[in-house]
């Protein structure tokens, strides 16, 4: 039998890190895009309430916390990171696996704000973007999920490609803002 | 500019695809003929002032908005998923 | 008075005190043979082109504003003849035909200036394309060289050659493209019109059109009524309300498309060159501004303004191709409203309504077009036949499907140009 | 001259810096300006078009003449105000635009021929002969053109890009503005506090006046040191705040590193922000005008507030003797300041007839300055009184015009000020810029007192639209006189009387313009050049306005106002397209393959934002030809593999999927049996080919899509838009799978015998016959197989979850090896389609129809589908059309080229003899010959005819033979085997 070794999207890319703020990547167990069928938003919610604990997200926001969390993801679209959803679910919902079609990202650390503030045109301040709240917008030209997940504390996805890119263009916005905070 | 999603709320203008007159919206039938298929897809009302048009929030949510707006002050007076306008013209 | 060496020499001598109005700012007269609605650089050419050309001087112009005062003054005043279908390429050759002795017919210089356009290729099938396009430029009996990247350098060494994102493959080379001085345009076409007995008439806005039993009989000004035999509408960026006035929808949505121009700077760029990954396109003026602009901003609009974001987007592009300019300082930029068309090609065509006509949906590229247009329009309007190189822009090709003239491949439906 | 005990510069910190390779010291806070004139330098500059001596007329971002260029190398910077730049340790300043040098301009002989340069006078001359334009008239109008150089060396500084947001932005640090960012901070908004200088303080810097009781800039210490404690205060010095865009948006370039020696190598230069408010408070302030009389652009003359900015902010006094001349009370107060200072006044003039005694020096009332001496500086001033005239001795004179608010933002966006015949300048319309309040001396509000009141004031209406309480605010005790000026145009005179310095532009010039009927404002402008320079007219408009106003006979309102655009000051290109060099103009994708492929050797290529392999080189191989060729006839004899991850793959899901993809497709996908894959063609609405590709049936309710990988995203917005906006009932769910599965290719005889070895359990070609698909396993991981085929071979689609496509891609690549096979690039892929007659987006250019490329019986009589109707329009059927065809060359060995063009045999080259022209070309290693894919008119109807290839371009001309587009196994056997 053939052996196939996995190979994570930012391999070799992270951690990184510059002046206050880190950038790793997480590895989420599975990363599922559930899109209800029409008019099934609430049975979807309760099979996700029996498998990760959590319902299905309001526009905007993520419920849950690392391990199991579901993210709003768009029109219609949640992504639910942790563990496999219900096989039943396929009956409510666009139930598609997309545990390697991302990258997920966490940017940590006082300034993190500041260095999205260079790459993302949406408000993530604190005062605006607590923990729980999500948003579905570019991050330089990049399609991105970004979910606030604890203070000063960001995952980031992008697809899977675009991982070196996005590596790239975070690092360079956190050492400029490590050089400016000198 | 920033155009208002319905979803996503406020967002500028970049990350935003335009489609153009929400006329887009009304396709004729298939037997419509001629004039019908030609003021669908070709001919404009182009107005100067008060329009519609569809535009789709698409490096966020993916979610088709109606917009209403001035083509000649920008202002933007409502904007609707378009899937909503579309079900409650049927 | 006519221009000359002499001319300049003489008024200098005696303080400038001799010189006269280029043009006349005559009241309309009641009534014209032919009213021309819009006083840009096409309508100033087919009034010119009307009076010297096809032997009717006894025509008007009106103008709502100042004349020249839309999109002749606020372009990349390029000018070129390169086009791939059949259709185009005949109208855009005989239009530079005409740039090259227009300034001797009309005794102004307009500063045309055939220093040559480079439209760059980043890919084979890019390249390819641009080989089509060259060969019908040649088989149009215009000029065409394809360059390979060592060609491309020799050109215009200051590309970035090595780094940039979408390497530059070559460039199709064409000398005879160039620029002029926009706004001499408008102005040598007036006084041209106007030393043949064209008057042109400023600060008069059309608020309606007569139609008496399906024929136009004249239009209603802010200036009184003024009777016409025939009415040419040429008011791009404004065909839609001009053409609304004769109940007429047309295939045309207004779009915004900002140009730019950095401060004064020494020779640096000797040709126009444009980048068509990135959109953008950029030449220098004879003041030694850069002046550059690149893609629409892609929403139905008359607010004559751009978009940040495009504008970032077309500044980005110039210095993924060309880091030199780093250091040069956007001065100004501004927003044209354009005529979009479903297929990016214009209309020069006659309408239900006897005795009206349209010329319009030049999209982004009708500064190189005033002649020509003004020349098949002019013809049009004299003798009600289409002229041979505008045949196919026809009013009604979208519905019929016959000859769409899709030169970018992008389609045939409104906002994919 | 520096004067001693005056200033906010930091004496205690002398700089060094060089001007035209001269060494001058400053201090900390200097700009090059207000050092050079401490050094008793006046001439900095030559003017554009008559190279006429010019020294600073402002001490702002303002700045006409004062244009420099620093630093050399990559790194030379020209049109550097040098009124607004710092000074720093080391730095390099030149002047421009003069040759051999400042002192003596060659071009200057220019000014001699000024009668002959009148405005326009381009337009009249150079055009005999025709030739000579491009030849000798343009390369030496454009040399002279210009003011500084370009290195033509690439930027290689860093710039960045950034947003803000924030509930009130406030633009301008002066009184009203300081008080607008106290109010709206104290009341618990969000605020952002731009200041264009390198200090907050605006003109209260500049002035000697007492604010809460304390001297002016003391107070701006106390509330710049109250803000910046506070945490919803974001205070950015340096900072231009340069366009006003709809919905609350603001452009703004924050100058980083630029006035540092030695900046931290990641800081960068300039960030360019995008900065969204709800509400905005303009407390732009005002510029002074200079007033136009003869003989006015000498250095030494400058703007009376320039005199005392030089003064009182940098302890510099720009004269040993100085003049001061205005129509309003400034002119006074500069006076006051100088005499103060222990400056010797010369005279102050003042144009109005009953002023009133001032201090100790000379005052002379209705009076005007009509004549100036000295060529490389002032020296003497020659004033007309009612009494006659009267030479005065003065190497700096002051001039005082009134003042112009800053309305430039407040016209971003079409909005035309309003003149006000009491304050005789323009001030800006209400609501302007939505959202945007204008305060203090931007509205014409020309007392401190009264701009400190006017900041308040409009931070309160600001509070009020975003719904935010109002802190008690109470506006400091500060000066409060009143504004007084009358009219002063112009002075008449006998020499040129400066309008726009840096475009030489004179009252004579607007003149001149109006008397051959550029009347209009904007033909004024646009014939003379007047108020086109750096400055957009900032020091010069409202002055030539007068001028034209007065030669037409019409009122000032009457003659209108050109509008200012974005920028409010020039902004590098650099800045505004920070991070597009090389690689970061746009994002890059890479394959899981990438690193492998590169490693082979193999050129990557771009397609669309990807990387593909273009050929594997092997040892020996020379060409590119050599490799293809190679690998074309491994895929037809052995078994090659590529990694096809780049083509879209959209998840099509819901109990309407079926019905769905059979409105988008011109053919039936309700049919499709599950565990079959299907070609489909998707349209445009216009009836045009947009993309095609297959699409499998992986359950009832369940399709994967796969579209080419230029046409993915097109694709998916076009689903959406069908969906959402044409058939929102229809239940269906799409999502991109494209990142979830990368998926290779593994084409030719031997690829069953290949897959076998990778795949768990083994399959046949009745398990797996062409065109079925499902899952399969391979070490245990989940993915998907398609047995279908893109070079004509017995060919599959092998898909796996993308963290095992690196292992999977190897391990195919050993397997394919051991049997004689390996991978293979687009270059292969395209000979080996092209073979096959298979189209891409060579073909499908835009264009095309399904009609075009014989394809017009897919689109399905039984159903409606997207494009239909328009594909069926009279023009899109026409026999004549240009339609697909094969073209061989009759000679094999003859090259076809690619964007060649067809003619008839013996018929010219010309456009109306035009057949049709080539899309697709390939050398064929398995035919042995050169072919083409490509569209002739009629073509379906042609087989066999001979036609001429012409490539003009590159001289090449070929005789072919028309022929079907499928060049081998019509029959598909190879394919089903």
């Amino acid at each position: 039998m053939v052996n196939l070794v996995a190979k994570s999207p930012c391999a070799a890319l992270l951690p990184l890190s510059a002046g206050n703020v880190t950038l790793t990547e997480q590895h989420p167990d599975a990363l599922t895009s559930v899109a209800p069928f029409a008019e099934k938003e609430v049975e979807v919610s309760a099979s996700l309430t029996v498998t990760h604990g959590v319902a299905y997200p309001a526009v905007n926001h993520a419920v849950g916390k690392d391990g199991a969390r579901a993210i709003w993801f768009g029109q219609g679209q949640a992504m639910v990171m942790g563990g496999k959803v219900s096989d039943d679910l396929v009956q409510l919902a666009a139930v598609t696996d997309q545990s390697d079609a991302w990258a997920v990202m966490r940017l940590q650390g006082a300034s993190s704000a500041d260095v999205l503030a260079r790459l993302v045109p949406v408000d993530l301040r604190s005062s605006v973007f607590a923990e729980g709240d999500t948003v579905r917008t570019e991050l330089q030209h990049m399609m991105a999920s970004i979910t606030c997940v604890g203070t000063d504390c960001f995952d980031i996805m992008v697809m899977r490609s675009f991982a070196k890119t996005a590596v790239h263009d975070l690092h360079a916005a956190m050492k400029s803002v490590a050089a400016l905070s000198i | 500019m920033r155009l208002t999603c319905p979803l996503c709320g406020e967002r500028d203008r970049r990350e935003f695809y335009y489609k153009g007159d929400a006329i887009a919206l009304n396709r004729p039938a298939p037997d419509a003929g001629t004039d019908a298929w030609d003021d669908y897809l070709y001919l404009r009302d182009n107005p100067a002032g008060v329009t519609k048009d569809l535009w789709q929030h698409e490096l966020g949510c993916s979610a088709w908005i109606v917009v209403e707006r001035n083509t000649v002050t920008h202002e933007v007076l409502s904007t609707a998923l378009a899937s909503d306008v579309k079900k409650a013209t049927k | 008075m006519r221009f000359s060496a002499w001319q300049v020499l003489k008024n200098g001598l005696t303080g400038n005190k001799g010189w006269t109005p280029h043009w006349r700012s005559p009241e309309p007269k009641k009534e014209y043979d032919i009213i021309i609605i819009g006083g840009g650089g096409h309508g100033l050419s087919t009034a010119y082109h009307l009076a010297a050309v096809y032997g009717n001087a006894n025509v008007a112009v009106l103008e709502k504003g100042y004349i020249g005062g839309g999109n002749v003054g606020r372009n990349t005043t390029i000018v070129r003849a390169n086009y791939f279908l059949d259709g185009n390429s005949q109208f855009y050759s005989h239009s530079l035909k005409l740039w090259e002795k227009m300034e001797g017919d009309l005794n102004f210089n307009a500063m045309h200036s055939q220093r040559g356009i480079i439209n760059l290729f980043h890919s084979d099938g890019q390249r390819d394309a641009a080989a089509r396009r060259g060969n019908m430029m040649i088989s149009q009996g215009d000029d065409a060289i394809l360059l390979d990247r060592e060609g491309v350098r020799e050109q215009v060494p200051f590309l970035d050659f090595e780094q940039t994102r979408f390497p530059i493959y070559g460039g199709l080379y064409h000398k005879r493209g160039g620029t002029a001085r926009h706004d001499a345009v408008a102005w040598g076409y007036a006084r041209g019109a106007d030393q043949r007995g064209v008057d042109i008439i400023q600060n008069c806005e059309v608020t309606g059109i007569d139609i008496e039993n399906g024929a136009v009989t004249g239009v209603q000004t802010t200036k009184g009524p003024i009777k016409a035999k025939k009415v040419g509408m040429v008011a791009a960026g404004r065909s839609g309300q001009v053409a609304a006035m004769a109940g007429m929808r047309l295939p045309i949505e207004s779009n915004i498309l900002q140009a730019f121009v950095t401060e004064g700077l020494k020779p640096c760029l000797d040709h126009v060159v444009t980048y068509g990954m990135g959109h953008f396109y950029i030449s220098q003026s004879d003041k030694g501004g850069l002046v550059f602009g690149g893609d629409l901003d892609f929403y139905a609009s008359y607010a004559s303004r751009g978009n940040l974001s495009t504008a970032e987007h077309v500044i980005e592009a110039g210095m993924a191709l060309m880091p030199m300019i780093g250091k040069a300082k956007m001065l100004r930029s501004w927003g044209g409203i354009m005529d979009m068309t479903p297929d990016g090609s214009p209309i020069i065509d006659k309408t239900d309504i006897d005795g009206l006509y349209v010329d319009c949906g030049w999209n982004y590229g009708g500064f190189k077009a005033v002649p020509a247009s003004g020349d098949c329009f002019a013809h049009l309007l004299a003798t009600g036949r289409p002229h041979d190189v505008a045949k196919k822009f026809r009013l009604d090709r979208f519905r019929t499907g016959v000859d769409i003239l899709d030169e970018e491949g992008k389609g045939s439906q409104h906002n994919l140009h | 001259m520096r004067v001693t005990g005056k200033g906010l510069i930091n004496r205690d910190k002398q700089i060094s810096f060089s001007f035209d390779g001269k060494s001058y010291n400053g201090f900390e806070g200097d700009t090059i300006a207000s050092a050079l004139l401490a050094n008793d330098v006046r001439l900095m500059a030559r003017s554009f078009k008559y190279h006429r001596p010019r020294g600073p007329l402002t001490a702002g971002s303002e700045e006409p003449n004062a244009l420099m260029t620093l630093h050399s190398g990559a790194r030379q910077t020209p049109n550097v105000r040098a009124t607004a730049q710092e000074i720093f340790s080391g730095l390099e300043v030149r002047s421009q635009n003069n040759w051999p040098n400042l002192e003596r301009d060659v071009m200057s002989v220019n000014d001699m021929f000024s009668n002959f340069l009148s405005a326009g006078f381009y337009y009249k001359t150079f055009m005999w002969p025709r030739a000579f334009w491009e030849k000798l008239y343009e390369p030496i109008i454009r040399r002279a053109a210009g003011l500084g150089a370009l290195s033509g060396l690439h930027d290689e500084d860093m710039n960045e890009k950034a947003y803000a947001f924030c509930d009130v932005l406030v633009i301008g640090s002066g009184p009203a503005g300081l008080m607008a960012a106290l109010t709206a901070a104290r009341s618990g908004a969000d605020v952002i506090l731009a200041e264009d200088d390198s200090r907050f303080g605006g003109r209260l810097l500049s002035e000697v006046e007492d604010v809460d009781g304390k001297p002016g800039h003391l107070w701006v210490d106390d509330v710049i040191a109250e803000l910046s404690a506070m945490d919803n205060v974001r205070l950015m010095k340096r900072t231009s705040i340069v366009g006003a865009y709809d919905q609350g948006t603001y452009g703004a370039v924050e100058r980083v590193s630029g006035h540092l020696r030695g900046a931290h190598a990641d800081a960068p230069l300039e960030v360019f922000w995008r900065i969204s408010a709800k509400q905005s408070v303009l407390a732009a302030g005002a510029l002074e005008r200079p007033v136009a009389f003869p003989m006015n652009d000498r250095p030494g003359i400058m703007t009376a507030s320039a005199v005392r900015s030089y003064l009182n902010r940098w302890g510099v006094a720009p004269g040993k003797r100085v003049a001061v001349f205005g129509n309003n009370d400034d002119a006074h107060r500069t006076a006051r300041d100088l005499a103060a200072a222990g400056v010797e006044v010369a005279a102050l003039i003042d144009s109005r007839p009953d002023s009133g005694p001032s201090g100790d020096f000379p005052i002379l009332t209705g009076a005007e300055v009509i004549d100036t001496k000295g060529r490389l500086g002032l020296k003497q001033i020659t004033v007309r009184t009612n009494a006659g005239m009267q030479t005065i001795s003065a190497d700096c004179l002051a001039m005082s015009g009134g003042w112009n608010p800053s309305v430039h933002l407040t016209c971003h966006m079409n909005g035309r000020p309003v003149w006000d015949d009491k304050l005789l300048s323009f001030v800006p319309k209400d609501g302007a810029i939505p959202g945007m309040t204008v305060a203090g001396a931007a509205q014409g509000v020309m007392s401190t007192a009264g701009a400190l009141q006017s900041g308040l004031e409009a931070a309160k209406t600001a509070l009020a639209a975003v719904d935010a309480k109002v802190a008690d605010v109470t506006a400091p005790q500060a000066e409060d006189a009143a504004y007084n000026i009358a009219p002063l145009w112009q002075v008449s005179g006998k020499g040129r009387a400066w309008l726009d310095f840096q475009n030489d532009v004179t009252t004579k010039d607007v003149k001149q313009a109006a008397a051959e009927n550029y009347q209009s404002v904007e033909h004024m402008k646009r014939y003379t050049t007047q108020g086109m320079a750096t400055d957009q007219g900032k020091n010069s408009n409202v002055g030539a306005l007068a001028v034209l106003a007065d030669a037409t006979g019409r009122g000032i309102p009457e003659t209108g106002t050109t509008t200012f655009r974005p920028p409010f000051t020039p902004v590098a290109m650099a800045t505004l397209g920070a991070g597009a060099r090389g690689a970061g103009f746009a994002p890059q994708r890479f394959i899981t393959s990438h690193d492998m492929t590169v490693k082979a050797g193999a050129p990557m290529i771009e397609a669309g934002l990807w990387y593909r392999p273009s050929y594997y080189p092997e040892k020996g191989e020379l060409t590119w030809r050599e490799s293809t060729d190679r690998e074309v006839n491994m895929v037809r004899n052995h078994v090659g593999i590529t990694d096809v991850s780049t083509l879209g793959k959209i998840d099509v899901q819901g109990p309407d999927a079926g019905a769905f993809l059979d409105f988008v497709y011109t053919n039936m996908f309700s049919t499709l049996k599950v565990g079959r894959v299907r070609y489909g063609l998707m349209l445009r609405e216009d009836g045009f080919v947009m993309d095609d590709g297959t699409t499998a049936r992986l359950g009832e309710n369940h399709y994967v899509m796969t579209t080419t990988t230029a046409g993915a995203g097109e694709v998916m917005k076009h689903l959406e838009f069908v969906h959402q906006c044409l058939v929102p009932d229809m239940d269906v769910q799409f999502i991109s799978v494209t990142e979830q599965w990368a998926q290779f290719a593994v084409a030719g005889p031997k690829s069953r015998v290949l897959l076998n070895r990778i795949l768990d359990s083994e399959i046949d070609n009745d398990s797996w016959p062409f065109m079925a698909c499902g899952d399969v396993s391979m070490g245990g991981v989940q993915g998907r197989l398609f047995r279908i085929s893109f070079s004509g071979e017995h060919a599959y689609e092998v898909a796996i979850p993308s963290r095992y496509g690196e292992a999977l891609y190897a391990a195919l690549l050993e397997e394919a090896k051991a049997l004689d096979g390996g991978s293979y690039g687009m270059e292969a892929l395209n000979v080996l389609r092209i073979e096959k007659g298979f189209i891409t987006h060579s073909e499908i250019h835009g264009r095309i129809n399904a009609f075009d490329i014989g394809m017009e019986r897919m689109i399905s009589a039984k159903k409606d589908c997207i494009g239909k109707t328009s594909a069926a329009r009279p023009g899109q059927v026409a026999q004549d059309r240009d339609r697909l065809v094969g073209l061989k060359p009759v000679t094999p060995s003859q090259k076809l080229m690619a964007g060649a063009h067809f003619y008839n045999v013996g018929a010219e080259a010309t456009r109306e003899n035009d057949q049709g022209y080539i899309t697709s070309v390939c050398y064929s290693p398995t035919m042995k010959s050169y072919l083409a894919l490509g569209f002739v008119k009629n073509g379906p109807n042609r087989m066999g005819e001979k036609i001429r290839m012409v490539d003009a371009l590159r001289g090449v001309e070929t005789l072919c033979e028309i022929c079907h587009p499928v060049f081998m196994d019509q029959e598909g056997e190879k394919t089903r085997g």
